[in-house]
């Protein structure tokens, strides 16, 4: 399908979409959007969260149908009234969730629907894991075609979207924040592949939260706030700060908060640490991490650092109790916690905010209101029983103290938008005013003024004396928010940096393994298992 | 702006012991057959007697038609609760025609219980895939309308085998090469939708189906088609299974294959299809057929308690399953073993 | 309407008696019948409701047959109190159980409703009359002739019983074997085994298949169930079995010709559930009409039946079973 | 964002729109024509027999209800429910007194529902199939017990009391205890953590794990109430019937999860409300008590079972799609009060729109 048209900037748009609006009950979500994709550009999509981009893609993608306003293709107007049209279209879409089938291998879930046939309508199941496993090479992601995509980090499935995406080879391909799960050597690979497809004459529209990234790609942005057009220019002709602007409608705050920033109350150095609020010892769990410790004190913040899948994750899980560990002691205050029950680690004051918000951290059918208060349901019961208003009352604060976009605190939480849904895992364990707070990317999928917002809050928990650890896929996040950074490979803790030494280069080193950083290391190798 | 670089794939080997897994899981439910045939021949010879066996063949074939359609319902994540009175309502359709029209040929009356069983399908199909009625609920709904249906026709006549042709009768015993006609019938059905769901594109997307719907839709499959030929599918084996049930039994009243549902969704159970769809095989709910009526023909047999007998048959679908899952876990734990060994 | 109370002081009083006889009254006219069966669509209980349903047109009342369509107690009991809110005068009645029905059916006939139970009984004291098709004794012996008559008097039998709950079944078993133990004219006879086929075809053709299997030397079955008779006959049929294995028990004409014609059955008996349900209906509108109360000796004229006189417990015994063979099988149908 | 304010009642326009609402409408529906329309249907004495035909369906719905919102299922009630009875049978018939056999048959129900939480628990087995499995063993155990035989000469106090009213009026003796039992139920799953945990393990076990809610236990729990709840109407039915037997209470789960699922409760688990259900309930056994009245017949009963169920759902589907078909067919005005942006066709810069009300 790739047409082989040069990239030409005064071509009419391969597709675009005209004044479209959509509402979702009282929620509107598009007022009046426009865009249009040109053949060999790469076009960014930027918004707050909730801003509707997804909402806009999803119209394009044929999954929603809009209220108003026409999609065209090639200049005529064209109705999409299923995904099946849009992809005949020659359109493949990303979506910002992946969605891959657990029991099917990765080679079919690449393929599915269009599997590669011989004799008799048969599946030729050789060709189709070959051309799936040349895709994923060429994304550079030695994944088993083979392999069913059940247990595949949520790195991986974005990989397997993506190579499906690619190997559709389409006149348009549309990205929904693709790399919001991705490590830097991916995001390249990513980037390579998408340059090769737009050299070819492919439109491309991508979204992120990332500015990097869309000034990597990207030759032109269109701006959405609250579903509605803002402004389409070349990238070479705006700069970030008037993008931000664009997109709040106001001079952007500080976008990333620093802890020794002048705005936040209580900067490090100034209230040296308290006790030791959280202590980990030999933490191990077969074939996941091994003999993991350390310890947070109150009113640290401690970043945990490392590759995608090397285990932080698990770790942050293995404290909490949900998943089960072999061996190791893990202490809150001096209380040691059972394994395996998060009720109790609750109890003694621990709470963690899962990293994928809609398998861990929300139950997606339930209102706004049940999710926010479910952890927090026997505080707020008086004899034993939840009535009168104060779930609706706590809920409420939350939401508002995290500047939460919902239309009722009764819509299902899964209507909100990725950021929103966010926020409401946020509120539903800060309100549980722990003493120690696992946060496990906490800003992923956050537009830039949300973030630091949530930083700030961090921050500002720290400086209250809250114990925080902090699992960052991001390295800036890492390096400005943490006194100390911890950092991960294959399972085991190798580094740990005080704040002074740590460098991004330092860190990666670390991570990678390509050589021992200096300074003080926890890298040595320690005894055996304790099982 | 991220960390860089990713850790080695650590997967390969676990793939090739996943299959290895799976091939064992049907070689369990296998081990588990020999060992009753076994014991059950071990206690009476005649067990293995070529009429001992023939009779099995004969009552598999109908829990194994079911099962097959049974299948590719619960791989798309949905069930049919259904199909025992679709059974009753073709199986008295084509008594009914047959009896009525004495000269009609046999394979037209078949023709007849066919289209009855397509008919019922379609109404399930799209109630549930048009409707979006959670196949449950639909087909529990559709297990009193499609018996009350058979009720409300039959009222309390009964068609006896003298009312039926001898020609039909002997369909229901004959074979070929001293194999019941019924069980090849049931096996060539079994192969067709084992090949379907392995091999097609539309089988495969019932899979796809059954693993995650949403992600389905987002992919562009066309579901509620996919949903419809399942259950299309599924009414009509239910439909040739009344045509069987006649020629079989012979006597055919309001109340045939009473209760099968359950039998046949335990034998798809039991065979290793995941209830909750996306998973499992056709062979593996043959097998699970297979188990189900060697258990019912082995207790009488065995001269177990007519009044243990019930008893024991659930108390082994639930060894199964719960045996089934052990062995999984099992597994689970030996892949992270395996992987452990990477973590240096 | 009304209340509930009146028959809960009545419902320790003697069952029947309180009123007279008058044996010399006419039949009353107007009459509102109903038969309730164990099931709906049981072809042998619409035999009996044809006859039933004949002679209530001949004395010109009214008459339904309804009841639930499975075969429990439970879903029976609605449909007792069913009738008898809508003051049915005479409720024919097929027990699924003995005693379940008891309380609903004092409260019925607190309510002027007269209760006649057929094929299967209810609790004496809960009943006017029970119409039964055969003394069980005599079922019982005349399925031990004809199959020591068939086996030559010797050999292994097993029997195919109904569900397990079935109250006449295991009266009828209980006969056999008690007779098995005690007669030496049955000395060399040895009941091996009882299935319970549940009235269901398949599960009935399974459990033959069984009894087959497990008993190599078997010799005969018996099956007092025409479900179970037909099932094991069809079986026998397409078997090596056939001829080799006699099969005898309870069943109707229409479903047995074809294996009566081709020897796989030699003979088997039962009773015209047509008359059986003439009679229940006759015994039903003389306790309606005063003729009988239901105590023992009493005497009432059933059409064409003839006369009948209540034996002890208010049973009424419709008379021996008939036997059908291939001499005489052709000169019924039902 | 939200303009409500808390003083209202924010939630009870929702309520109304919702399924079980309209159960509820429609059951005051079915329940008015009927006694309109069929003679003997509005009596009293006719709603003693409804009300004591409803029990044992009503009673076992109740933790049916949790159980599937839950995300799981129990089929094995019904059979629970025999070889308790059965069981309380043989106790009886070994000279027993009842004050001893009931609180035992409770118990032993319990421990059959553990018997079923423990495999679908902690060894992780899908409940349909575990619940089919235990369906044909508690049955065969309890012909295991009783056999052919059934025990009938319970004490006539207690079974007078089973079938009895209130004062010797039209209200039965049964009634208090069950409206105690909807009551605690319908609080547990509305008004208590419990009941939100159960809701949210409904929807997304993970994440209920992930809040710290022990999901494994309280699904546990809810087997082992269903159980003792299946002991209880063991008990009742025996005594009801005055006859313990194997058989007792065949084929009744069926009935069960069709009343639940009639009355509104999600067979993917996470919605539904015991309103609903006892709506379900009243609505299918009113029903069949009006239509047995009005003399039609057990197949036509059947039949209309069925289509209710179907329709019960595909309905508000069917309404819902044509809805939103319309919709798209005459385009709505502007959702809101800012005026569309001008129609401009190309893709250049346009006038920033207007904020959106309400934005915090
Ligand atoms: N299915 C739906 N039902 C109801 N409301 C919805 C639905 N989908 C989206 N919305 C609402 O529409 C608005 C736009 O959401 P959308 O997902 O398009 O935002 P987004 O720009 O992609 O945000 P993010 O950057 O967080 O992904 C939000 O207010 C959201 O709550
Ligand atoms: N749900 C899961 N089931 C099975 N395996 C998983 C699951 N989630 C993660 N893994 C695997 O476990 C390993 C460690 O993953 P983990 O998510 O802990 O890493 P991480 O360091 O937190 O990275 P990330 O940045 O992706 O969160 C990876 O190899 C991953 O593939
Ligand atoms: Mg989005
Ligand atoms: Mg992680």
């Amino acid at each position: 399908m790739a047409a082989s048209r040069p990239a030409d900037p005064d071509d009419a748009p391969v597709v675009a979409l005209r004044d479209v609006w959509k509402s979702f009950g009282a929620v509107a979500a598009l007022r009046g959007a426009h865009l249009a994709l040109r053949a060999g550009e790469a076009h960014a999509l930027v918004g707050e969260n909730g801003a509707g981009k997804s909402t806009l893609i999803r119209v394009l993608a044929g999954v929603h149908r809009p209220d108003r306003g026409v999609v065209e293709l090639d200049g005529a107007p064209v109705e999409f009234r299923n995904p099946q049209d849009a992809r005949a279209a020659g359109l493949a879409v990303i979506h910002q969730e992946p969605g891959l089938f657990p029991d099917l291998t990765v080679a079919e879930n690449v393929f599915v629907g269009r599997q590669p046939r011989g004799r008799f309508g048969r599946i030729d199941e050789r060709a189709m894991r070959a051309e799936a496993g040349a895709v994923l090479a060429r994304l550079g992601v030695p994944l088993d075609p083979r392999r069913p995509a059940r247990g595949l980090s949520i790195a991986d499935q974005q990989i397997v979207e993506i190579a499906k995406a690619v190997s559709l080879k389409a006149r348009v391909l549309v990205m929904d924040e693709p790399t919001a799960a991705l490590s830097g050597p991916e995001v390249e690979r990513l980037f390579s592949v998408v340059e090769a497809l737009r050299a070819q004459g492919a439109a491309v529209l991508f979204v992120s939260h990332r500015f990097a990234e869309v000034t990597a790609l990207c030759q032109r942005v269109t701006v959405l706030r609250d579903g509605a057009h803002v402004s389409t220019a070349p990238l070479a002709e705006t700069t970030v700060d008037r993008l931000v602007e664009q997109m709040v409608g106001r001079e952007p705050d500080a976008l990333l908060v620093r802890r020794d920033s002048p705005d936040v109350p209580d900067a490090p150095g100034q209230h040296p640490p308290g006790a030791p609020a959280l202590e980990v010892k030999g933490l191990s769990r077969a074939g996941v991490y091994r003999d993991v410790g350390f310890e947070v004190r109150a009113g640290e913040i401690v970043a945990l650092a490392g590759l995608v899948g090397a285990g932080r994750s698990e770790v942050a899980r293995g404290i909490f109790g949900v998943d089960p560990r072999d061996g190791g002691t893990v202490t809150v205050a001096g209380r040691v916690l059972p394994p395996g029950r998060p009720r109790a680690a609750m109890a003694a004051g621990l709470a963690l905010v899962p990293e994928d918000r809609r398998q861990q951290g929300l139950v997606l059918a339930l209102s706004v209101q049940r999710n926010a208060t479910l952890p927090r349901a026997r505080q707020l019961s008086r004899f034993g029983f939840l009535v009168g208003g104060a779930e609706r009352r706590a809920a409420r604060e939350w939401a508002e103290r995290l500047r939460t976009r919902y239309g009722d605190l009764d819509d299902p939480v899964g209507t909100l938008s990725g950021g929103n849904q966010q926020k409401v895992v946020l509120a539903k364990w800060l309100a549980t005013g722990p003493r120690v707070l696992i946060v496990d990317e906490p800003t992923r999928g956050i537009d830039i003024g949300t973030k630091a917002e949530v930083h700030r809050l961090i921050a500002q928990l720290a400086a209250d004396g809250v114990a925080i650890l902090l699992i960052s896929s991001e390295l800036p996040e890492v390096l400005g928010m943490a006194d100390r950074v911890l950092v991960m490979r294959e399972g085991r803790l190798v580094a740990e940096l005080p704040r002074a030494e740590a460098t991004e280069e330092r860190v990666i080193r670390a991570a990678t393994g390509h050589e021992t950083p200096a300074g003080p290391s926890r890298a040595a190798p320690r005894g055996e298992v304790t099982a | 702006m991220t960390v860089a670089g990713r850790p080695p794939e650590r997967e390969r080997g676990g793939a090739a012991l996943l299959d290895a897994v799976l091939r064992f899981r049907a070689l369990g439910l296998l081990v588990a057959l020999v060992l009753l045939v076994a014991v059950t021949w071990l206690a009476n010879s005649r067990f293995l007697s070529a009429q001992s066996i023939r009779d099995i063949l004969l009552a598999t074939a109908l829990t194994l038609l079911l099962a097959c359609g049974m299948t590719m319902v619960v791989v798309g994540r949905g069930i049919d609760l259904s199909v025992a009175s679709v059974l009753g309502l073709s199986a008295f359709g084509t008594a009914t025609v047959l009896a009525d029209h004495p000269g009609l040929p046999v394979p037209l009356a078949a023709l007849v219980g066919l289209a009855i069983g397509a008919a019922c399908g379609t109404v399930n199909g799209l109630v549930i895939a048009y409707g979006r009625v959670p196949a449950l609920v639909a087909t529990l709904g559709t297990l009193y309308v499609f018996r009350g249906l058979v009720y409300f026709l039959a009222g309390g006549s009964r068609i006896s085998a003298g009312e039926l042709p001898r020609g039909f009768l002997d369909f229901g015993t004959a074979r070929v090469l001293g194999v019941p006609w019924l069980f090849l019938i049931a096996v060539a059905v079994l192969l067709a939708v084992g090949e379907f769901l392995r091999r097609h594109r539309a089988g495969r997307d019932l899979y796809a189906i059954g693993s995650h719907e949403e992600a389905a839709r987002l992919a562009g499959l066309p579901i509620p088609s996919r949903l419809l030929l399942a259950y299309v599918v599924s009414g009509t084996l239910a439909g040739l299974g009344g045509v069987l049930y006649a020629a079989r039994y012979g006597t055919v009243d309001a109340s045939a294959g009473y209760g099968m549902e359950l039998d046949i969704v335990a034998a798809v159970v039991v065979g290793g299809v995941a209830i909750f769809g996306g998973s499992g095989s056709v062979y593996g709910a043959a097998l699970g057929a297979l188990l189900l009526t060697v258990i019912n023909n082995a207790l009488p047999v065995l001269g177990v308690d007519p009044f243990w007998q019930r008893a024991v048959v659930g108390a082994l679908i639930i060894a199964a399953i719960a045996l089934d899952r052990l062995v999984a876990l099992r597994v689970a734990a030996s892949l992270r073993g395996r992987d452990d060994a990477h973590v240096h | 309407g009304g209340t509930t109370r009146d028959s809960e002081e009545e419902r320790d009083d003697a069952p029947a008696g309180d009123a007279t006889a008058d044996p010399d009254a006419a039949y009353a006219t107007d009459l509102s019948v109903a038969m309730l069966p164990k099931s709906v669509n049981n072809p042998y209980f619409e035999a009996s409701s044809e006859g039933a349903e004949r002679v209530v047109d001949e004395l010109a009342g009214s008459y339904e047959y309804t009841g639930p369509s499975d075969a429990s107690a439970s879903s029976q009991l609605s449909y007792v109190n069913t009738l008898s809110q809508q003051a049915t005068d005479v409720v024919l009645l097929s027990a699924n159980d003995p005693n379940a029905l008891c309380s609903a059916l004092e409260q019925a006939r607190a309510l002027e409703t007269t209760v006649v139970t057929f094929d299967s009984d209810v609790a004496p004291e809960c009943r006017d009359v029970f119409v039964s098709q055969v003394d069980g004794a005599e079922v019982g012996g005349a399925l031990l002739e004809m199959t020591a008559e068939q086996i030559g008097g010797e050999g292994e039998i097993a029997i195919l019983s109904a569900t397990a709950n079935a109250t006449n079944q295991n009266a009828w078993i209980d006969t056999m074997e008690a007779e098995l133990a005690e007669n030496p004219d049955y000395a060399d006879i040895e009941l091996v085994a009882v299935a319970y086929g549940d009235d269901e075809d398949e599960k009935s053709f399974r459990e033959t298949q069984g009894l087959l299997a497990a008993h190599p030397d078997l010799a005969a079955i018996v099956s007092p169930t025409t479900v179970g008779i037909a099932a094991a006959a069809r079986y026998l049929q397409g078997s090596e079995y056939r001829g080799e294995v006699a099969l005898t028990g309870l069943g109707t004409p229409n479903q047995m010709r074809e294996f009566v014609a081709d020897g796989t059955v030699t003979e088997f008996a039962l009773w015209d559930p047509t008359a059986l349900g003439e009679l229940a209906a006759y015994a039903g509108a003389a306790v309606a009409s005063g003729i009988i109360t239901g105590a023992e000796g009493e005497t009432f004229t059933a059409g064409e039946l003839g006369e009948y006189t209540v034996g002890p417990d208010g049973v009424v015994t419709l008379g021996p079973p008939t036997r059908f063979n291939a001499d005489n099988i052709d000169d019924y149908d039902f | 964002m939200s303009t409500e304010n808390a003083a209202r009642w924010p939630r009870l326009p929702r309520r109304l729109a919702g399924w079980d609402a309209a159960v509820v409408a429609l059951t005051v529906l079915t329940l008015l024509v009927a006694s309109g329309a069929v003679d003997e249907f509005g009596t009293t004495r006719n709603a003693t027999f409804l009300i004591l035909d409803l029990a044992p369906v009503l009673l076992l719905a109740l933790p049916m209800t949790l159980i599937v919102v839950s995300g799981e299922i129990d089929l094995s009630v019904a059979s629970t429910v025999g070889l308790t009875s059965a069981l309380m049978g043989e106790l009886w018939a070994g000279g027993l007194p009842l004050e001893t056999i009931v609180p035992l048959a409770v118990l032993a129900g319990a421990v059959l529902g553990a018997f079923n939480g423990l495999l679908v628990t902690v060894l992780g087995l899908p409940s349909l199939a575990v619940t089919i499995g235990t369906l044909a063993l508690y049955r065969g155990l309890a012909y295991v017990l009783l056999g052919d035989t059934a025990v009938a000469d319970f004490a006539r106090d207690y079974t007078r009391w089973a079938n009895g009213s209130l004062g010797g009026g039209w209200v039965p003796n049964v009634v208090p205890p069950i409206l105690l039992l909807v009551v605690a139920f319908a609080l547990a799953l509305h008004a208590t953590p419990v009941g939100r945990a159960i809701f949210a393990m409904g929807a997304n076990d993970t994440a209920a794990a992930f809040a710290g809610i022990p999901v494994e236990r309280t699904k546990f729990l809810l087997y082992v109430v269903s159980g003792a709840v299946a002991g209880l109407v063991g008990v009742y039915w025996t005594l009801r019937y005055s006859t313990a037997r194997a058989d007792n209470a065949e084929g009744l789960e069926l009935t069960v999860v069709a009343a639940v699922l009639l009355g509104g409760v999600s067979i993917y688990g996470g919605r539904g409300t015991l309103l609903g259900v006892v709506a379900g309930v009243v609505l299918l056994t009113s029903l069949q008590n009006a239509l047995r009245l009005a003399k039609v017949s057990a197949d036509a009963l059947t039949v209309i079972t069925g289509t209710l169920l179907i329709l019960s759902v595909l309905l508000p589907n069917v309404s819902a799609a044509l809805g939103a078909r319309l919709r798209r067919r005459t385009p709505a005005p502007p959702p809101s009060p800012s005026p569309p942006t001008p129609a401009a066709r190309t893709a250049v810069p346009l006038p920033e729109p207007t904020r959106r009300d309400g934005r915090p």
